[in-house]
Protein backbone atom coordinates (compact mmCIF):
# COMPACT_ATOMS: atom_id res chain seq x y z
CA UNK A 1 0.00 0.00 0.00
CA UNK A 2 2.99 2.04 0.09
CA UNK A 3 2.85 4.72 -2.67
CA UNK A 4 5.40 4.40 -5.72
CA UNK A 5 6.02 8.04 -5.53
CA UNK A 6 6.71 9.02 -1.69
CA UNK A 7 6.03 12.23 -0.45
CA UNK A 8 9.13 14.12 -0.59
CA UNK A 9 8.54 17.97 1.05
CA UNK A 10 11.90 20.22 1.39
CA UNK A 11 11.66 23.75 2.91
CA UNK A 12 14.45 26.21 3.82
CA UNK A 13 12.62 28.97 5.69
CA UNK A 14 12.77 32.00 8.09
CA UNK A 15 9.36 31.17 9.37
CA UNK A 16 8.58 28.70 12.20
CA UNK A 17 6.74 25.64 11.50
CA UNK A 18 4.16 24.02 13.43
CA UNK A 19 4.79 20.30 14.15
CA UNK A 20 0.78 19.44 14.17
CA UNK A 21 0.64 20.47 10.68
CA UNK A 22 4.18 18.86 9.51
CA UNK A 23 2.57 15.45 11.29
CA UNK A 24 -0.52 15.68 9.57
CA UNK A 25 1.23 15.88 5.48
CA UNK A 26 3.04 12.85 6.81
CA UNK A 27 0.05 10.92 7.58
CA UNK A 28 -1.89 11.58 4.37
CA UNK A 29 -1.45 8.38 3.31
CA UNK A 30 -3.10 6.89 6.35
CA UNK A 31 0.57 5.31 7.41
CA UNK A 32 1.02 3.40 10.58
CA UNK A 33 3.99 5.91 11.95
CA UNK A 34 5.17 8.62 12.21
CA UNK A 35 8.80 9.35 13.44
CA UNK A 36 9.43 13.38 13.77
CA UNK A 37 13.03 14.84 15.19
CA UNK A 38 12.42 18.78 16.36
CA UNK A 39 15.63 20.62 16.91
CA UNK A 40 15.32 23.67 19.12
CA UNK A 41 18.27 26.49 19.59
CA UNK A 42 19.51 26.07 22.95
CA UNK A 43 20.17 29.30 25.14
CA UNK A 44 23.93 28.47 26.52
CA UNK A 45 26.89 27.07 24.73
CA UNK A 46 27.74 24.58 27.25
CA UNK A 47 31.52 23.92 25.68
CA UNK A 48 32.30 27.30 26.10
CA UNK A 49 30.58 28.12 28.93
CA UNK A 50 28.34 30.95 27.45
CA UNK A 51 24.89 32.75 27.33
CA UNK A 52 23.44 32.92 23.79
CA UNK A 53 20.95 35.68 23.19
CA UNK A 54 20.24 34.87 19.68
CA UNK A 55 21.73 33.16 16.37
CA UNK A 56 21.98 33.45 12.96
CA UNK A 57 21.81 30.99 10.13
CA UNK A 58 23.17 31.15 6.70
CA UNK A 59 22.72 28.66 3.99
CA UNK A 60 24.12 27.82 0.23
CA UNK A 61 20.73 28.37 -2.16
CA UNK A 62 20.48 25.72 -4.08
CA UNK A 63 23.05 23.16 -2.78
CA UNK A 64 20.91 22.94 0.40
CA UNK A 65 18.18 21.72 -1.53
CA UNK A 66 20.00 19.39 -3.67
CA UNK A 67 21.87 17.80 -0.73
CA UNK A 68 18.81 17.46 1.39
CA UNK A 69 16.74 15.99 -1.88
CA UNK A 70 20.48 13.27 -2.21
CA UNK A 71 20.02 12.34 1.46
CA UNK A 72 16.27 11.62 1.31
CA UNK A 73 16.69 9.50 -1.73
CA UNK A 74 19.74 7.31 -0.21
CA UNK A 75 16.97 7.01 2.76
CA UNK A 76 14.65 5.54 0.42
CA UNK A 77 16.93 3.02 -0.92
CA UNK A 78 17.67 1.71 2.26
CA UNK A 79 14.15 1.31 3.97
CA UNK A 80 10.62 1.05 3.20
CA UNK A 81 9.11 4.70 3.80
CA UNK A 82 6.22 6.61 2.38
CA UNK A 83 6.97 9.92 3.10
CA UNK A 84 9.70 12.41 4.28
CA UNK A 85 9.59 16.15 5.77
CA UNK A 86 12.51 18.32 6.52
CA UNK A 87 12.29 22.08 7.01
CA UNK A 88 15.48 24.00 8.22
CA UNK A 89 15.32 27.39 9.24
CA UNK A 90 17.64 30.24 8.55
CA UNK A 91 17.68 34.20 9.82
CA UNK A 92 17.70 34.66 13.18
CA UNK A 93 16.50 32.73 15.97
CA UNK A 94 16.37 32.89 19.62
CA UNK A 95 17.03 30.49 22.49
CA UNK A 96 14.08 27.99 22.69
CA UNK A 97 13.08 28.71 18.85
CA UNK A 98 12.55 25.70 16.81
CA UNK A 99 15.21 25.63 14.00
CA UNK A 100 14.82 21.94 12.13
CA UNK A 101 12.00 19.47 11.54
CA UNK A 102 12.74 15.79 10.22
CA UNK A 103 9.47 14.01 9.76
CA UNK A 104 8.89 10.41 8.33
CA UNK A 105 6.14 8.14 8.01
CA UNK A 106 6.29 4.36 7.31
CA UNK A 107 3.82 1.66 7.46
CA UNK A 108 6.63 0.15 9.77
CA UNK A 109 7.68 1.72 12.48
CA UNK A 110 11.43 0.89 12.80
CA UNK A 111 11.92 2.05 9.28
CA UNK A 112 10.21 5.64 10.34
CA UNK A 113 12.82 5.46 13.25
CA UNK A 114 15.98 4.86 11.44
CA UNK A 115 15.15 7.00 8.34
CA UNK A 116 14.77 9.49 10.45
CA UNK A 117 17.56 9.24 12.50
CA UNK A 118 19.87 8.98 9.58
CA UNK A 119 18.22 11.89 7.75
CA UNK A 120 18.99 14.06 10.82
CA UNK A 121 22.53 12.66 10.97
CA UNK A 122 23.66 13.36 7.43
CA UNK A 123 21.72 16.86 7.68
CA UNK A 124 23.74 17.62 10.23
CA UNK A 125 27.32 16.92 8.49
CA UNK A 126 26.12 17.67 4.66
CA UNK A 127 23.78 20.05 4.47
CA UNK A 128 25.23 23.64 3.96
CA UNK A 129 24.29 25.61 7.18
CA UNK A 130 26.06 27.55 8.94
CA UNK A 131 25.61 29.05 12.82
CA UNK A 132 26.74 31.88 14.08
CA UNK A 133 25.85 32.27 17.72
CA UNK A 134 25.92 36.25 19.28
CA UNK A 135 25.12 37.45 23.13
CA UNK A 136 26.13 40.92 24.53
CA UNK A 137 30.07 40.58 24.05
CA UNK A 138 30.87 38.83 20.82
CA UNK A 139 29.64 36.71 17.75
CA UNK A 140 31.08 33.16 17.52
CA UNK A 141 30.95 31.19 14.15
CA UNK A 142 29.93 27.46 15.68
CA UNK A 143 32.84 24.94 15.05
CA UNK A 144 32.03 21.41 13.44
CA UNK A 145 30.90 18.77 15.82
CA UNK A 146 33.15 15.93 15.71
CA UNK A 147 30.32 13.53 17.84
CA UNK A 148 28.19 14.27 14.61
CA UNK A 149 31.04 13.18 12.31
CA UNK A 150 30.92 9.80 14.50
CA UNK A 151 27.16 9.71 14.32
CA UNK A 152 27.67 8.39 10.66
CA UNK A 153 29.35 5.52 11.46
CA UNK A 154 26.40 3.93 12.37
CA UNK A 155 25.06 3.47 8.65
CA UNK A 156 27.88 2.47 6.84
CA UNK A 157 26.56 -0.82 5.04
CA UNK B 1 33.84 31.72 -12.56
CA UNK B 2 31.78 32.97 -9.27
CA UNK B 3 33.37 31.98 -6.34
CA UNK B 4 31.10 32.16 -3.12
CA UNK B 5 32.49 32.38 0.79
CA UNK B 6 29.92 31.37 3.74
CA UNK B 7 30.36 31.51 7.45
CA UNK B 8 33.83 33.02 9.11
CA UNK B 9 35.53 32.72 5.50
CA UNK B 10 33.10 35.48 3.74
CA UNK B 11 34.23 37.86 6.35
CA UNK B 12 37.81 37.14 5.79
CA UNK B 13 37.57 38.10 2.09
CA UNK B 14 35.17 40.67 2.49
CA UNK B 15 32.19 39.56 0.59
CA UNK B 16 29.85 36.71 -0.43
CA UNK B 17 30.59 36.38 -3.33
CA UNK B 18 32.86 37.80 -6.81
CA UNK B 19 33.50 37.11 -10.59
CA UNK B 20 37.22 36.40 -11.67
CA UNK B 21 37.81 35.52 -15.40
CA UNK B 22 39.67 32.40 -15.15
CA UNK B 23 43.00 32.26 -16.59
CA UNK B 24 43.81 29.92 -18.83
CA UNK B 25 46.26 27.74 -17.12
CA UNK B 26 44.20 27.11 -14.37
CA UNK B 27 42.63 23.38 -14.72
CA UNK B 28 41.41 22.48 -11.22
CA UNK B 29 40.86 23.73 -7.15
CA UNK B 30 44.23 23.32 -6.32
CA UNK B 31 45.52 25.54 -8.61
CA UNK B 32 42.73 28.32 -8.31
CA UNK B 33 43.85 28.34 -4.71
CA UNK B 34 47.15 28.86 -5.43
CA UNK B 35 45.84 31.87 -7.74
CA UNK B 36 43.80 33.46 -5.53
CA UNK B 37 46.75 32.68 -2.62
CA UNK B 38 49.26 34.99 -4.93
CA UNK B 39 46.64 37.55 -5.94
CA UNK B 40 46.12 39.10 -2.48
CA UNK B 41 46.97 37.90 1.02
CA UNK B 42 43.70 37.98 2.49
CA UNK B 43 43.05 34.65 1.09
CA UNK B 44 46.28 33.11 2.68
CA UNK B 45 44.60 32.59 5.95
CA UNK B 46 41.67 30.78 4.61
CA UNK B 47 44.00 28.63 2.80
CA UNK B 48 46.82 27.72 5.17
CA UNK B 49 45.07 25.20 6.47
CA UNK B 50 42.94 23.65 3.87
CA UNK B 51 41.85 20.16 5.18
CA UNK B 52 39.50 22.88 7.28
CA UNK B 53 37.86 24.13 4.19
CA UNK B 54 35.24 22.36 2.12
CA UNK B 55 34.80 23.03 -1.80
CA UNK B 56 31.98 22.99 -3.73
CA UNK B 57 31.64 23.19 -7.20
CA UNK B 58 28.15 23.62 -8.92
CA UNK B 59 26.70 23.27 -5.41
CA UNK B 60 28.24 19.51 -5.18
CA UNK B 61 30.51 18.72 -2.79
CA UNK B 62 34.23 18.28 -4.60
CA UNK B 63 37.70 17.59 -3.50
CA UNK B 64 40.63 19.74 -4.39
CA UNK B 65 42.25 17.84 -7.59
CA UNK B 66 38.21 18.35 -9.11
CA UNK B 67 38.87 20.26 -12.94
CA UNK B 68 36.94 23.21 -13.21
CA UNK B 69 36.42 25.69 -16.14
CA UNK B 70 35.49 29.54 -16.17
CA UNK B 71 31.72 28.79 -16.39
CA UNK B 72 31.19 26.79 -13.46
CA UNK B 73 30.31 28.23 -9.67
CA UNK B 74 32.69 27.48 -6.87
CA UNK B 75 32.58 27.53 -3.33
CA UNK B 76 34.92 27.42 -0.12
CA UNK B 77 33.57 27.46 3.67
CA UNK B 78 33.92 25.31 6.99
CA UNK B 79 32.63 22.12 7.60
CA UNK B 80 28.70 22.44 8.12
CA UNK B 81 26.70 23.26 11.25
CA UNK B 82 23.18 22.85 10.29
CA UNK B 83 20.41 20.98 12.02
CA UNK C 1 21.71 21.34 32.82
CA UNK C 2 19.34 18.23 32.47
CA UNK C 3 16.70 18.77 35.47
CA UNK C 4 17.63 15.92 38.38
CA UNK C 5 13.77 15.91 37.93
CA UNK C 6 12.65 14.90 34.52
CA UNK C 7 9.23 15.68 33.00
CA UNK C 8 7.01 12.91 32.79
CA UNK C 9 3.39 12.96 31.48
CA UNK C 10 1.38 9.79 31.41
CA UNK C 11 -2.44 10.57 29.63
CA UNK C 12 -4.66 7.59 28.44
CA UNK C 13 -7.86 9.55 26.95
CA UNK C 14 -10.38 9.21 24.53
CA UNK C 15 -9.27 12.72 23.30
CA UNK C 16 -7.37 13.31 20.31
CA UNK C 17 -3.82 15.25 20.90
CA UNK C 18 -2.12 18.13 19.77
CA UNK C 19 1.82 17.37 18.39
CA UNK C 20 2.58 20.71 18.26
CA UNK C 21 1.52 21.24 22.17
CA UNK C 22 3.06 17.92 23.26
CA UNK C 23 6.24 19.04 21.47
CA UNK C 24 6.31 23.20 23.37
CA UNK C 25 6.37 20.59 26.39
CA UNK C 26 8.99 18.20 25.58
CA UNK C 27 11.12 21.42 24.76
CA UNK C 28 10.27 23.40 28.07
CA UNK C 29 14.04 23.25 29.34
CA UNK C 30 15.17 24.73 26.68
CA UNK C 31 16.64 21.06 25.67
CA UNK C 32 18.11 20.79 21.94
CA UNK C 33 16.16 17.49 20.17
CA UNK C 34 12.92 16.44 20.63
CA UNK C 35 11.94 12.72 18.81
CA UNK C 36 7.95 12.24 19.10
CA UNK C 37 6.06 9.55 17.48
CA UNK C 38 2.73 9.26 16.27
CA UNK C 39 0.67 6.56 15.71
CA UNK C 40 -2.11 6.38 13.12
CA UNK C 41 -5.20 3.80 12.81
CA UNK C 42 -4.76 2.42 9.78
CA UNK C 43 -7.80 1.89 7.48
CA UNK C 44 -7.07 -1.62 5.76
CA UNK C 45 -5.80 -4.73 7.59
CA UNK C 46 -3.13 -6.50 5.45
CA UNK C 47 -2.29 -9.82 6.76
CA UNK C 48 -6.22 -10.32 6.96
CA UNK C 49 -6.64 -8.49 3.60
CA UNK C 50 -9.85 -6.51 4.91
CA UNK C 51 -11.05 -2.61 5.21
CA UNK C 52 -11.21 -1.44 8.59
CA UNK C 53 -13.90 1.32 9.74
CA UNK C 54 -13.02 1.70 12.85
CA UNK C 55 -11.16 0.31 16.06
CA UNK C 56 -12.10 0.13 19.61
CA UNK C 57 -9.76 0.13 22.55
CA UNK C 58 -9.58 -1.08 25.80
CA UNK C 59 -7.10 -0.78 28.54
CA UNK C 60 -6.76 -2.13 32.17
CA UNK C 61 -6.49 1.26 34.65
CA UNK C 62 -4.17 1.32 36.93
CA UNK C 63 -1.71 -1.27 35.37
CA UNK C 64 -1.73 0.63 32.17
CA UNK C 65 -0.29 3.95 33.86
CA UNK C 66 2.21 1.44 36.17
CA UNK C 67 3.60 -0.57 33.51
CA UNK C 68 4.30 3.03 31.04
CA UNK C 69 5.39 4.31 34.60
CA UNK C 70 8.33 1.23 34.76
CA UNK C 71 9.00 1.62 31.30
CA UNK C 72 9.87 5.47 31.19
CA UNK C 73 11.80 5.08 34.41
CA UNK C 74 14.46 2.17 32.71
CA UNK C 75 14.47 4.45 29.81
CA UNK C 76 15.73 7.22 32.42
CA UNK C 77 18.46 4.86 33.70
CA UNK C 78 19.63 4.05 30.54
CA UNK C 79 19.91 7.25 28.33
CA UNK C 80 20.54 11.26 29.85
CA UNK C 81 17.12 12.31 28.87
CA UNK C 82 15.25 15.32 30.18
CA UNK C 83 11.22 14.79 29.33
CA UNK C 84 9.05 12.46 28.19
CA UNK C 85 5.27 12.34 27.31
CA UNK C 86 3.28 9.06 26.26
CA UNK C 87 -0.28 9.81 25.59
CA UNK C 88 -2.45 6.32 24.24
CA UNK C 89 -6.04 6.93 23.33
CA UNK C 90 -9.12 4.62 24.62
CA UNK C 91 -12.31 4.02 22.94
CA UNK C 92 -13.54 4.28 19.27
CA UNK C 93 -11.51 5.45 16.75
CA UNK C 94 -11.38 6.23 12.96
CA UNK C 95 -8.70 5.23 10.34
CA UNK C 96 -6.19 7.86 9.80
CA UNK C 97 -6.98 9.15 13.79
CA UNK C 98 -3.86 9.13 16.07
CA UNK C 99 -3.60 6.42 18.44
CA UNK C 100 -0.34 7.35 20.30
CA UNK C 101 2.44 9.98 21.34
CA UNK C 102 5.64 9.07 22.75
CA UNK C 103 7.96 12.47 22.93
CA UNK C 104 11.19 12.42 24.20
CA UNK C 105 13.82 14.95 24.86
CA UNK C 106 17.08 15.18 25.53
CA UNK C 107 20.80 17.30 25.48
CA UNK C 108 21.66 14.49 22.64
CA UNK C 109 19.27 13.91 19.43
CA UNK C 110 20.73 10.24 19.86
CA UNK C 111 19.46 9.96 23.27
CA UNK C 112 16.01 11.05 22.22
CA UNK C 113 15.95 8.50 19.45
CA UNK C 114 16.51 5.67 21.33
CA UNK C 115 14.58 6.88 24.24
CA UNK C 116 11.52 7.27 22.22
CA UNK C 117 12.26 3.82 20.17
CA UNK C 118 12.66 1.91 23.44
CA UNK C 119 9.19 2.92 25.15
CA UNK C 120 7.46 2.40 21.70
CA UNK C 121 8.96 -1.10 21.53
CA UNK C 122 7.97 -1.69 25.77
CA UNK C 123 4.95 0.01 25.20
CA UNK C 124 3.79 -2.51 22.55
CA UNK C 125 4.79 -5.48 24.66
CA UNK C 126 3.52 -4.43 28.31
CA UNK C 127 0.96 -1.68 28.38
CA UNK C 128 -2.18 -3.52 28.86
CA UNK C 129 -4.53 -2.26 25.76
CA UNK C 130 -6.74 -4.39 23.55
CA UNK C 131 -7.81 -3.36 20.14
CA UNK C 132 -10.81 -4.99 18.06
CA UNK C 133 -11.32 -3.55 15.05
CA UNK C 134 -14.87 -3.22 13.24
CA UNK C 135 -16.36 -3.64 9.83
CA UNK C 136 -19.09 -4.19 7.95
CA UNK C 137 -19.44 -7.69 8.24
CA UNK C 138 -17.62 -8.64 12.08
CA UNK C 139 -15.42 -7.48 14.98
CA UNK C 140 -11.99 -9.15 15.34
CA UNK C 141 -9.71 -8.72 18.08
CA UNK C 142 -6.28 -7.58 17.32
CA UNK C 143 -3.39 -10.65 17.59
CA UNK C 144 -0.12 -9.94 19.52
CA UNK C 145 2.35 -9.24 16.46
CA UNK C 146 5.24 -11.41 16.94
CA UNK C 147 7.64 -8.66 15.35
CA UNK C 148 6.90 -6.79 18.28
CA UNK C 149 8.44 -9.23 20.15
CA UNK C 150 11.46 -9.50 18.06
CA UNK C 151 11.75 -5.52 18.11
CA UNK C 152 12.34 -5.96 21.80
CA UNK C 153 15.85 -7.73 21.36
CA UNK C 154 17.47 -4.62 20.36
CA UNK C 155 17.21 -3.53 23.44
CA UNK C 156 18.81 -6.48 25.24
CA UNK C 157 22.38 -5.19 27.55
CA UNK D 1 -10.94 -11.79 45.40
CA UNK D 2 -12.01 -9.64 42.58
CA UNK D 3 -11.26 -11.39 39.22
CA UNK D 4 -11.01 -9.00 35.61
CA UNK D 5 -11.21 -10.20 32.59
CA UNK D 6 -10.14 -8.38 29.02
CA UNK D 7 -10.71 -8.56 25.48
CA UNK D 8 -11.60 -11.63 24.22
CA UNK D 9 -11.67 -13.54 27.57
CA UNK D 10 -13.82 -11.15 28.86
CA UNK D 11 -16.37 -11.55 25.94
CA UNK D 12 -16.06 -15.44 26.63
CA UNK D 13 -16.61 -15.20 30.42
CA UNK D 14 -19.43 -12.58 29.59
CA UNK D 15 -18.18 -10.36 32.29
CA UNK D 16 -15.45 -7.95 32.91
CA UNK D 17 -15.13 -8.55 36.32
CA UNK D 18 -16.42 -10.89 39.10
CA UNK D 19 -15.94 -10.81 42.92
CA UNK D 20 -15.30 -14.26 44.53
CA UNK D 21 -14.74 -15.61 47.69
CA UNK D 22 -11.16 -17.60 47.38
CA UNK D 23 -11.17 -20.97 48.99
CA UNK D 24 -8.35 -21.45 51.57
CA UNK D 25 -6.65 -24.53 50.14
CA UNK D 26 -6.57 -22.03 47.16
CA UNK D 27 -2.61 -20.51 47.21
CA UNK D 28 -1.71 -19.84 43.25
CA UNK D 29 -3.02 -18.54 40.15
CA UNK D 30 -2.42 -21.94 38.81
CA UNK D 31 -4.75 -23.47 41.97
CA UNK D 32 -6.87 -20.89 41.18
CA UNK D 33 -7.49 -21.86 37.29
CA UNK D 34 -7.85 -25.11 38.01
CA UNK D 35 -10.57 -23.61 40.38
CA UNK D 36 -12.21 -21.93 38.03
CA UNK D 37 -12.31 -25.07 35.39
CA UNK D 38 -14.28 -26.58 37.43
CA UNK D 39 -16.77 -24.37 38.83
CA UNK D 40 -18.01 -23.71 35.16
CA UNK D 41 -17.03 -25.07 31.76
CA UNK D 42 -17.10 -21.62 30.78
CA UNK D 43 -13.73 -20.91 32.08
CA UNK D 44 -12.63 -24.02 29.82
CA UNK D 45 -12.20 -22.32 27.22
CA UNK D 46 -9.96 -19.35 28.21
CA UNK D 47 -7.65 -21.92 29.92
CA UNK D 48 -7.46 -24.89 27.46
CA UNK D 49 -4.03 -23.09 25.85
CA UNK D 50 -2.36 -21.06 29.19
CA UNK D 51 0.53 -19.97 27.09
CA UNK D 52 -1.58 -17.39 25.65
CA UNK D 53 -2.79 -16.17 28.67
CA UNK D 54 -1.46 -13.43 30.68
CA UNK D 55 -1.98 -12.58 34.75
CA UNK D 56 -1.71 -9.51 36.61
CA UNK D 57 -1.81 -9.88 40.27
CA UNK D 58 -2.72 -6.39 42.10
CA UNK D 59 -1.84 -4.95 38.56
CA UNK D 60 1.59 -6.30 37.63
CA UNK D 61 2.65 -9.16 35.46
CA UNK D 62 2.55 -11.89 37.20
CA UNK D 63 3.51 -15.89 36.91
CA UNK D 64 1.28 -19.27 37.39
CA UNK D 65 2.93 -19.73 40.49
CA UNK D 66 2.26 -16.72 42.17
CA UNK D 67 0.91 -17.10 45.50
CA UNK D 68 -2.24 -15.27 45.83
CA UNK D 69 -4.72 -14.74 48.78
CA UNK D 70 -8.38 -13.45 48.97
CA UNK D 71 -7.62 -9.72 49.04
CA UNK D 72 -5.76 -9.53 45.68
CA UNK D 73 -6.87 -8.61 42.32
CA UNK D 74 -6.10 -10.94 39.49
CA UNK D 75 -6.78 -10.35 35.74
CA UNK D 76 -6.92 -12.96 32.68
CA UNK D 77 -6.03 -11.31 29.49
CA UNK D 78 -4.37 -12.06 26.13
CA UNK D 79 -0.91 -10.53 24.80
CA UNK D 80 -1.30 -6.73 24.69
CA UNK D 81 -2.00 -5.03 21.47
CA UNK D 82 -1.66 -1.04 22.21
CA UNK D 83 0.45 1.44 20.21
Amino acid sequence: MTPKTPLIKIKIQKENFDVSEETKVLQQNNIGAVVNFVGVVRGYDEKNSQIINSMTLEHYPGMTESEIEKIIVDCYNRWEISGVTVIHRIGNLKPADQIVFVGVSSKHRQNAFDGCNFIMDWLKTNAPFWKVEENNFKKNWVCFNDSDKKALKKWKK
Amino acid sequence: MIIKYFSWIKEHVGKSEEEIILPNHINNVDQLINYLNKLDKKYNIIFEKKELIKIAVNKTYSSFDKNINNSDEIAFFPPVTGG
